[in-house]
């Protein structure tokens, strides 16, 4: 994200993921359900706007493409990671090597950061310890390399090249 | 809208719940409205016990459901006894502690709300009609004074808190498995129906569930070993509110031990146990009390002896028995109201509030002093006062059923108590004032207070059928159950 | 009964046991959560088993409120042990 | 259509619920804190994930909240686990055995051994 | 208005006016006390005497009060001994302190003898009983001198004595469910009291108490000691009778009407009569012992009145006719010359300071109106002829003798001879030997304290001369009692068994003697006499071997109380003493179970839970 | 020693309690068959759909039949946030020291962030929709708080409105006790449900007051609970929770 | 099955483990020295409790007490909804109490330096 979204963006934007959130919740288009998700979400917009850094520029079909391409690479990521889990857990005498890496990321956004930790964390044999100035400090399971470099195109790289498109 | 007995409880919640408002315009307010809400309750008695006398036993429903669909209040003689008493008390404590300079509103104003919520809830337990509903007036109670015990800043009062709270929690605890049981026998919660079904539960169940009500009632009413926590409560919390301890807090605990016993059981179950476990109490507490240097703990373990007495009388569970607890517990509300009110004074400035503090405080606080001493006379049961008379039935309850073991015991320890109340007076009047201590005196209002209890206790030690009829009616109505059944299962109030 | 869900069932109750002595081993109180965090995963994965068993709606809400209440749970225990509550 | 759904519905179900045990069971079998939060927490959440969406399939009405479910769990779940691993590095729970290679340890700030045994 | 009532109600409110009224003046209380007391009286003496009679019916008990000739006789010392008292008090308590108080206890203790004496039933008589004590506990802490010795002994004695009280009162209340004396006395004759033997020798017990019987006079002593002397009159010359007042309700009057037929009650209440005419006898000496060495002429005295009462008990317990007479005389009589001899003492401390025989002597020339008023009273008191005193012990002996108690009388002659010995300490001192430096400033008490003591003291005179006025009034309150042929003469009694007493012949004789020898010492001291130090003992013209100086006023029975050294060692007060300290350390004990450790509370309330649900669940 | 006395008396404790137990066989009927109304729960499960229109018959009950129970409990919550406030109650000289600041990962802070909404909207379904489905004011109000609590721990410095929380907890509860009342003005009783039109079943309007009644407490709950963590959280300097529990 | 049949298996279970809980819970109590563990504790007791409540309302086969659309005609499989409806009492007041002690224990080791039960008794006898 480079540039600050306009108030009303912001606005429309909270509020629109709001009230999803909320038909999420009583999936019914009742009339009076609407209405209360409505004032639930103008209310909960009006007091957490502070804390919402996005518009509705996230909505771009560009950038919709990209987190369905996330989607998928995630999806694939986590499959194969688990077949991996899956085999430790039956056998756990499999050979680990465990121990702390770090590389450096170009993410900006606090929220792609998350989602790129969260994404390092749900794909097995990395938990993200930590961000510290752009820092991910990642307990791995397996360590290949302590090189930063290395360690970046073996744990994070394919997340976040698309997290980059989707928020640059 | 006339007067009705759920006005206890419905006008002392709206004001608790406007009070963090209004206070931030007005601080004021926080002060006055507790004031005009126990200025209702007396009201509310007024009225109420008027009624009664007029139409018997009121049975209120709420929510328009009745008895056992929905909770219902009941307020005859005896809930109209504890609610008249607590209410005075209330009010009189409010009107004590109404010059309070606290240090900063937001303490002031927890104190009023704290202290309304007490007598609220203790009123609560008093005048409803579900056993539930009970547990819950039980906790407010029970929240209210553990905030209130760890009032004062420092650690002695959190010390003391925290054990009220340890041991209130397995009250709560045996309370409320107690009514879950009876709830899987009986299929209800409403007493009057709990009292025409206690027969359907197998009896090695029933002693069970007795058994928990027991110890956990017997922790309200401070019976031994239950009570460690209330000696230091007692000391601990604003001389106040160790008056609405032991004139309201401890006698919702006393009613409601009443009320399952008599009006859910029968007091024949557990009378006997209840007798002896009161005798214990009472002397166990007697003797600490007379080794007692701080004045307030004395006052404390004075209470829970005179609670063990109380609780020998329930055990005797004869209509004069009944009678004799119900005046005692009076007495005491009203002479332990006034022992600890100058106890506030006299000990104001005090850090350690013992006995030796009090050297010759007669020279300076005369009226203060004579208070204390009219006290004194008063709880020891001499003649004229008062606490005499409740002595006395109690003693003639006592040997109407051939327990004279106990009276012997019960007066023997009565001697213990002369002692070491005298013991106190002779300090205030008969030893050189220490003359380092500067103490406040006391304002109208206190003056006001301790006066009015002082002259109850005068004028009911001298004129006692001030308030015997009535205790007579009370005490009929909670040992002959069924009127109160009838009402609450069939009087349907919209 | 499904057959599938009969498995399912069985494999969530083996997996709640597993998660259960990993629970009271420890050895360090990490460790517990860790089995309390996977143990409440596998009670929201239950109760939306349970909605689709007993065929009732209101109870996948319970799942949503759990997995709510089980998350939250876990982040305070963690903040806890970093002693930074 | 409707009985393909379920069944893929059954088999997201199945597929879930063998992840969940695998995960319990790695929980279970590893041998040090860092080796269970890794394999116990990830394949449970794989395995509810898949379970709670198969069920939305079973049942297409509730797949909407199924999929605020899994949404939040996918949220909610590696949090925790991150919260947890930071936690316990920062405890003092040091990574099982030869462990090479501690880049964190520079930065970190772990907490001092207690002083005070209260 | 009942006039009984009424009686009641001005010395009450009196009390609580002249509490009110220091605020207006220190010397309205001791005003209103007088007025209050003077009025009662004249509303007494005035009122015929049916009308004392008052029922009252509240709190679901009946309460009756009625004065029948028993009480009158109790009545006329209480009215009469308070008046002169109060009379007295006003100069006594002139410029002291919280007066207020003062004569708020005194003139409620005064109205709560009344109450006593006037009681028909038990609830008020407790009643009373317990306002009076409570009251006289103030007015003996009033000075403040020692609170713990004797306050709290004082109050835990009374308080012994009044449970035991009400514990009799509870056992007769749950055998006929009434209060009612005239009803009980109605179930004892028709043996509807179980409870008769136990409840009797607990209220015993209680009046035992007030007349400081052997072993429960310790409080006694130190009591009287430190009351103001106004007040030891009434405390010593009434309030101790009312002891005297309910043993004779008790023995005579509930127990003597037990039914003839019921053999093992009479045999009971023979026995029990026994025992208690002995502790009067053992009291009686033992106080006796311990008079002799006191220092302080007001304790002298408290030990005395302790052994008084010990004889007054003999009479009463014995419960023949002429015991029981002569009782009731010694009791008036002992109010008299005891209360005469107390406000001396007062008068003494009020203008010399102290009441210390060893540090004042010759008060004589300074005090002679009160040296006279000492001297008949210790006249009367030592029981030598002709005052009343000889009379009454005289009848006791009769009346011993006639009964068979040989041994006892051997008692109390030992008593009332060694009653001579320190009575005569008193008079030489305080009032003769040779002045001291420091008392030549002491004057004479003032006229309002000076008059009631001559009062008392001419009326000890005309009693000793003329016994007889007495007898009347004690025969009528007899018959109350059921001793109904009791005939009386100037000089001789009489009675149904025929005993006669000449008192006439032996008062006379020995009464001439005894003014003879007095004359004879009296002109004979005046001419020959000198100087000396007043510790010089070379006057009497021995060398003294031991480094003691036994002068009349130090260490004068030093000899004797070496001699009886064994009688002293055990003290009755050490084994109260050990008694309590026991109690104390028992106590400590047992309050450590709060262990300030809330664990330790929660382990006692599940502790509890569990024993109580094992002992409910094996045994209901 | 101790050990084995409690290990006895927690033994005696389980047998009879299991003892009692034995009189409440698992599973079984003890309400009768709802059709007779013969126990309150029976009668409850057969009335409160027509009485009412709510079809969550505990919310009846919690709302409706026990509202005063539920009353007295919202009002032990605001009593223990007030009991709370003056426990842990500072003058303001007291109140420079500050706690060690131990800031949580930003990943944390931003997935709180990113909840929360959630969080609170979540709980805000579940009051709302107290008497449809499986929760109520409580429950919603706990979520809201516990939302609230997930910002408290992951930012340390998280500011709440002290002043917003006094009104809302406030005027919910002058609600609750204005419903309660205005059935007694109307010449009902306390807490009268029948003045507001029932609605029909299984629909957001529907149950009279009852909706209304445990928003109220929704609101309460949540600002009360809240109250809470927060003094709770706020109040430590160096003495935080993770040094007393040694 | 063999002996055991579900009905006991359940019964067992779900009552043996709320008696369990507290137990333990009222063990931790008595025994525990530190303040939080004893708080923790009444935490455990009250847990057990609240199991005990929702257990003994319990229906075999039973459903929800909740009339939803698809649960309309189940009026006779439902469970007993009075327990669920005191139990969310007991829960609130034992939130409450945890609390209140939670900031005593917090008080506490402010003033006395320890959380230790048996050091913490300045008022005693
Ligand atoms: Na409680
Ligand atoms: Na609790």
């Amino acid at each position: 994200m480079t540039s600050k979204p306009s108030k009303l963006s912001q606005w429309v934007y909270t509020f629109g993921m709001y009230l999803l959130i909320w038909y999420g919740f009583t999936t019914s288009l009742d009339v009076y359900e609407l209405a209360t998700g409505v004032l639930v979400a103008v209310i909960l917009a009006f007091f957490t706007l502070s804390i919402t850094k996005s518009g509705m520029s996230i909505f771009s079909p560009v950038r919709v493409m990209y987190m369905l391409q996330f989607i998928g690479v995630f999806f694939v990521a986590l499959l194969k990671a688990n077949w991996d889990v899956a085999k430790r857990v039956i056998n756990p005498k499999l050979p680990i090597n465990p121990g702390i890496v770090k590389f450096q990321t170009q993410l900006r956004s606090e929220f792609a950061q998350m989602v790129l930790a969260n994404a390092i964390t749900l794909t097995p044999g990395t938990v993200t310890i930590d961000i510290i100035d752009n820092w991910y400090y990642i307990h791995w399971i397996d360590v290949e390399s302590e090189d930063p470099e290395v360690a970046f195109r073996a744990i994070a790289e394919p997340f976040e090249k698309v997290l980059l498109k989707i928020y640059q | 809208m006339s007067i009705t007995p759920v006005h206890y409880i419905a006008v002392p919640l709206a004001a608790a719940f406007l009070i963090p408002i209004l206070s931030k315009f007005h601080k004021e307010t926080a002060r006055i409205i507790p004031g005009l809400v126990f200025s209702y309750f007396l009201v509310i008695s007024f009225v109420l016990m008027r009624q009664v006398s007029n139409t018997g036993i009121i049975s209120e429903t709420i929510a328009g459901w009745r008895a056992p669909w929905g909770i219902n209040l009941v307020f005859g003689y005896f809930s109209g006894f504890f609610a008249t008493l607590m209410s005075v008390i209330g009010f009189l404590t409010w009107l004590y502690s109404y010059r309070f300079k606290l240090v900063d509103s937001k303490p002031a104003m927890s104190y009023y709300i704290l202290l309304m919520m007490l007598v609220t809830g203790s009123i609560g337990i008093v005048i409803t009609g579900d056993i539930f509903n009970m547990f819950v007036f039980l906790e407010i109670v029970a929240i209210s004074a553990f905030s209130l015990t760890s009032f004062y800043p420092g650690r002695d009062g959190a010390e003391a808190a925290f054990k009220y709270l340890l041991i209130a929690s397995f009250s709560s605890f045996l309370i409320l498995l107690a009514v879950l049981l009876l709830y899987t026998q009986t299929g209800t919660l409403n007493i009057a129906e709990l009292s025409t079904k206690v027969h359907l539960i197998p009896q090695s169940l029933k002693l069970t569930i007795l058994v928990m009500f027991v110890v956990g009632l017997g922790i309200e009413s401070e019976l031994f070993p239950l009570n460690g926590w209330a000696p230091d409560a007692y000391s601990q919390a604003p001389a106040p509110v160790g008056a609405v301890f032991a004139g309201v807090v401890v006698k919702g605990g006393i009613y409601a031990t009443m009320r399952v016993m008599f009006t859910m059981f029968d007091i024949n179950e557990m009378g006997q146990i209840l007798l002896i476990l009161g005798l214990i109490t009472t002397i166990i507490a007697e003797v600490a009390a007379i080794k007692q240097t701080q004045v307030k703990r004395m006052l404390a373990y004075s209470s829970i002896g005179q609670m063990g007495v109380v609780m020998m009388a329930i055990g005797i569970g004869t209509e004069d028995a009944v009678f004799a607890a119900l005046f005692m517990m009076f007495n005491h509300a009203i002479i332990k109201g006034l022992l600890f009110f100058s106890t506030g004074f006299l000990l104001h400035n005090s850090l350690t509030k013992t006995i030796a503090e009090m050297k010759g405080v007669a020279k300076k606080f005369p009226v203060l002093s004579f208070m204390f001493a009219l006290g004194s006379f008063a709880i020891v049961g001499l003649p004229p006062f008062s606490g005499f008379w409740s002595k006395l039935y109690f003693l003639m309850a006592a040997a109407d059923a051939k327990l004279f073991s106990m009276i012997a015991l019960v007066l023997a320890v009565s001697i213990v108590e002369i002692v070491y109340y005298f013991r106190v007076v002779g300090v205030m009047y008969y030893h050189q004032p220490d003359e380092s201590l500067p103490t406040k005196q006391p304002g109208l209002n206190a003056y006001f207070v301790m006066g009015f209890l002082a002259a109850l206790i005068i004028g009911v030690g001298v004129y006692p059928d001030l308030i015997t009829n009535f205790l007579h009616a009370a005490a009929y109505e909670l040992t002959h159950k069924t009127e109160y059944v009838q009402t609450v299962l069939t009087q349907f109030v919209r | 009964m499904n057959i599938v869900y009969l498995i399912s069932i069985i494999l969530i109750g083996i997996a709640m046991i597993l998660g259960f002595l990993r629970l009271i081993k420890g050895p360090t109180l990490a460790d517990r959560v860790v089995a309390l965090d996977t143990m409440s995963i596998t009670v929201t994965a239950g109760l939306t088993l349970a909605a689709l068993y007993f065929h009732r709606y209101i109870y996948v809400d319970v799942a949503l409120v759990y997995a709510v209440l089980g998350f939250i749970g876990v982040i305070v225990v963690a903040r806890y042990l970093e002693k930074a509550l | 259509m409707m009985p393909y759904l379920a069944y893929f519905g059954q088999f997201l179900i199945l597929f879930g619920s063998v992840f969940l045990f695998l995960g319990a069971l790695g929980i279970f079998r590893m041998p040090d804190f860092y080796n269970r939060l890794q394999a116990g927490t990830k394949a449970s959440t794989l395995g509810v994930m898949s379970l709670i969406l198969g069920v939305g399939f079973v049942e297409p009405e509730w797949l909407v909240k199924s999929i605020i479910l899994v949404v939040f769990i996918g949220i909610a779940s590696p949090l925790s686990s991150h919260a947890l691993g930071r936690s316990a590095y920062k405890n003092n729970i040091k990574p099982f055995m030869k462990t090479k290679m501690d880049a964190y340890e520079e930065v970190s700030q772990i907490l001092p051994e207690e002083e005070e045994k209260v | 208005m009942n006039t009984l009532a009424l009686i009641l109600l001005i010395l009450f409110s009196g009390a609580i006016v002249a509490f009110l009224s220091e605020k207006v003046s220190k010397f309205l209380p001791s005003l209103i006390a007088f007025i209050s007391i003077t009025a009662a009286g004249i509303l007494f003496y005035t009122s015929p005497a049916d009308v004392f009679n008052f029922k009252l019916s509240m709190a679901g008990l009946n309460f009756t009060l009625k004065i029948d000739e028993f009480s009158r006789l109790f009545v006329h010392m209480i009215i009469g001994l308070s008046w002169l008292a109060s009379m007295y008090a006003v100069g006594y308590m002139q410029n002291k302190e919280r007066q207020g108080t003062f004569f708020f206890n005194m003139l409620l203790s005064i109205g709560g003898m009344l109450g006593i004496v006037a009681a028909r039933d038990l609830v008020s008589f407790f009643v009373f009983w317990e306002i009076m004590t409570w009251s006289s506990f103030l007015i003996v802490v009033w000075t403040g001198a020692d609170f713990r010795r004797t306050g709290i002994w004082y109050m835990v004695f009374s308080a012994m004595g009044a449970y035991a009280m009400l514990m009799a009162i509870m056992m007769i209340y749950s055998d006929i469910h009434t209060f009612n004396i005239d009803e009980i006395i109605a179930a004892i004759a028709e043996q509807r009291l179980p409870h008769l033997v136990e409840a009797s020798v607990l209220l015993l017990f209680g009046f035992s108490v007030k007349a400081a019987l052997m072993p429960l006079h310790v409080w006694a002593p130190n009591a009287y000691t430190q009351a103001p002397a106004a007040y030891t009159a009434i405390f010593s010359g009434v309030l101790s009778k009312m002891g005297i007042f309910g043993m004779a309700l008790v023995l005579l009057s509930m127990l003597k009407f037990a039914n003839p037929a019921d053999f093992s009650l009479v045999y009971i209440n023979g026995f029990i009569g026994q025992i208690l005419a002995w502790l009067g006898a053992i009291t009686a000496a033992i106080a006796t012992l311990y008079a002799l060495i006191q220092t302080d002429a007001k304790k002298l005295l408290a030990y005395s009145s302790v052994a008084q009462l010990g004889y007054i008990t003999i009479g009463i317990a014995i419960g023949t006719p002429l015991s029981v007479m002569a009782s009731l005389f010694l009791a008036v009589l002992h109010a008299l010359f005891k209360g005469t001899l107390f406000l001396a003492m007062g008068a003494v401390e009020r203008q010399a300071g102290t009441t210390d025989m060893t540090k004042i002597s010759g008060l004589i020339r300074r005090m002679p109106w009160t040296f006279f008023v000492t001297l008949v009273s210790i006249i009367s008191l030592a029981g030598v002829p002709p005052l009343a005193g000889f009379v009454g012990k005289w009848m006791l002996y009769e009346a011993l003798i006639t009964n068979g108690n040989v041994f006892m009388v051997v008692v109390v002659f030992f008593s009332s001879t060694a009653a001579f010995l320190y009575s005569y300490r008193i008079l030489f001192g305080i009032f003769l030997g040779q002045e001291e430096d420091d008392t030549a400033h002491v004057k004479e008490a003032p006229l309002s304290m000076i008059l009631p003591m001559v009062v008392m003291a001419l009326l000890l005179i005309a009693l000793g001369t003329y016994p007889g006025l007495l007898f009347d009034p004690i025969a009528q309150g007899m018959t109350v009692l059921g001793f109904e042929n009791v005939t009386w003469q100037m000089t001789v009694l009489s009675n149904v068994w025929g005993n006669t007493v000449n008192l006439m012949y032996i008062s006379t004789t020995i009464g001439v003697a005894f003014v003879a020898a007095l004359l004879f010492l009296t002109l004979k001291g005046r001419k020959g006499s000198r100087n000396v130090g007043t510790k010089d003992i070379s006057t009497s013209g021995e060398i003294p071997l031991e480094h003691e100086n036994l002068t009349y006023q130090l260490d004068f029975f030093k000899p004797f109380e070496r001699a009886a050294s064994p009688l002293y060692r055990r003290k009755m007060t050490k084994i109260y003493d050990d008694l309590s300290n026991g109690l104390d350390a028992l106590f400590d004990f047992t309050r450590k179970i709060y262990t300030g450790n809330g664990q330790t509370y929660a382990l006692y309330v599940v502790i509890f839970l569990v024993a109580l649900l094992i002992y409910v669940q094996n045994t209901l | 020693m101790k050990r084995f006395l409690v290990i006895f008396l927690m033994l005696a404790l389980g047998f009879y309690l299991i003892q009692a137990l034995h009189f409440v066989p698992f599973g079984a009927n003890r309400m009768g068959a709802p059709a007779d109304k013969k126990t309150v729960a029976a009668f409850y499960l057969n009335e409160t759909v027509p009485q009412t229109a709510v079809a969550n018959v505990v919310t009846a009950i919690v709302v409706n039949y026990r509202g005063f129970d539920t009353l007295g409990e919202v009002t032990v919550l605001f009593l223990a946030t007030t009991g709370l406030a003056s426990i842990l109650y500072k003058r303001r000289d007291e109140e420079e020291t500050e706690r060690v600041s131990k800031p949580s990962s930003t990943i944390l802070q931003t997935g709180a962030k990113v909840l929360f909404p959630l969080v609170v909207i979540l709980g805000v379904y579940v009051f709302v929709h107290g008497h449809l489905t499986p929760g109520g004011g409580f429950q919603g109000g706990a979520i809201i708080a516990t939302g609230f609590l997930l910002m408290l721990i992951a930012y340390q410095k998280y500011h709440l409105s002290h002043s917003m929380l006094t009104w809302v907890e406030s005027l919910a509860g002058i609600l609750f006790v204005s419903i309660g009342l205005w059935g007694l003005i109307t010449g009902g009783t306390f807490l009268e449900n029948s003045w507001f039109p029932k609605g029909t079943l299984n629909s957001l309007i529907s149950g009279g007051a009852i909706p209304i009644i445990y928003i109220a407490v929704g609101f309460k709950v949540a600002a009360e609970l809240t109250g809470v963590l927060d003094i709770l959280l706020s109040t430590k300097d160096d003495k935080s929770a993770s040094n007393i529990q040694q | 099955m063999c002996s055991f049949d579900y009905q006991t298996i359940m019964s067992i279970s779900i009552y043996g483990s709320s008696v369990v809980l507290m137990l333990l819970g009222l063990y931790a109590v008595l025994v525990k020295k530190n303040l939080i563990k004893i708080v923790i504790g009444l935490s455990i007791v009250d847990s057990g409790l609240h199991l005990l409540f929702v257990a003994v309302g319990y229906l075999h086969n039973g459903t929800a007490p909740i009339f939803s659309p698809e649960a309309v005609d189940k009026v006779n499989q439902m469970v007993d909804p009075v327990p669920q409806a005191l139990v969310l009492t007991a829960i609130v007041i034992g939130f409450a109490t945890t609390a209140v002690a939670l900031s005593l224990v917090i008080r506490l080791y402010k003033h006395h330096k320890t959380a230790r039960i048996d050091q913490i008794k300045s008022l005693k006898w």
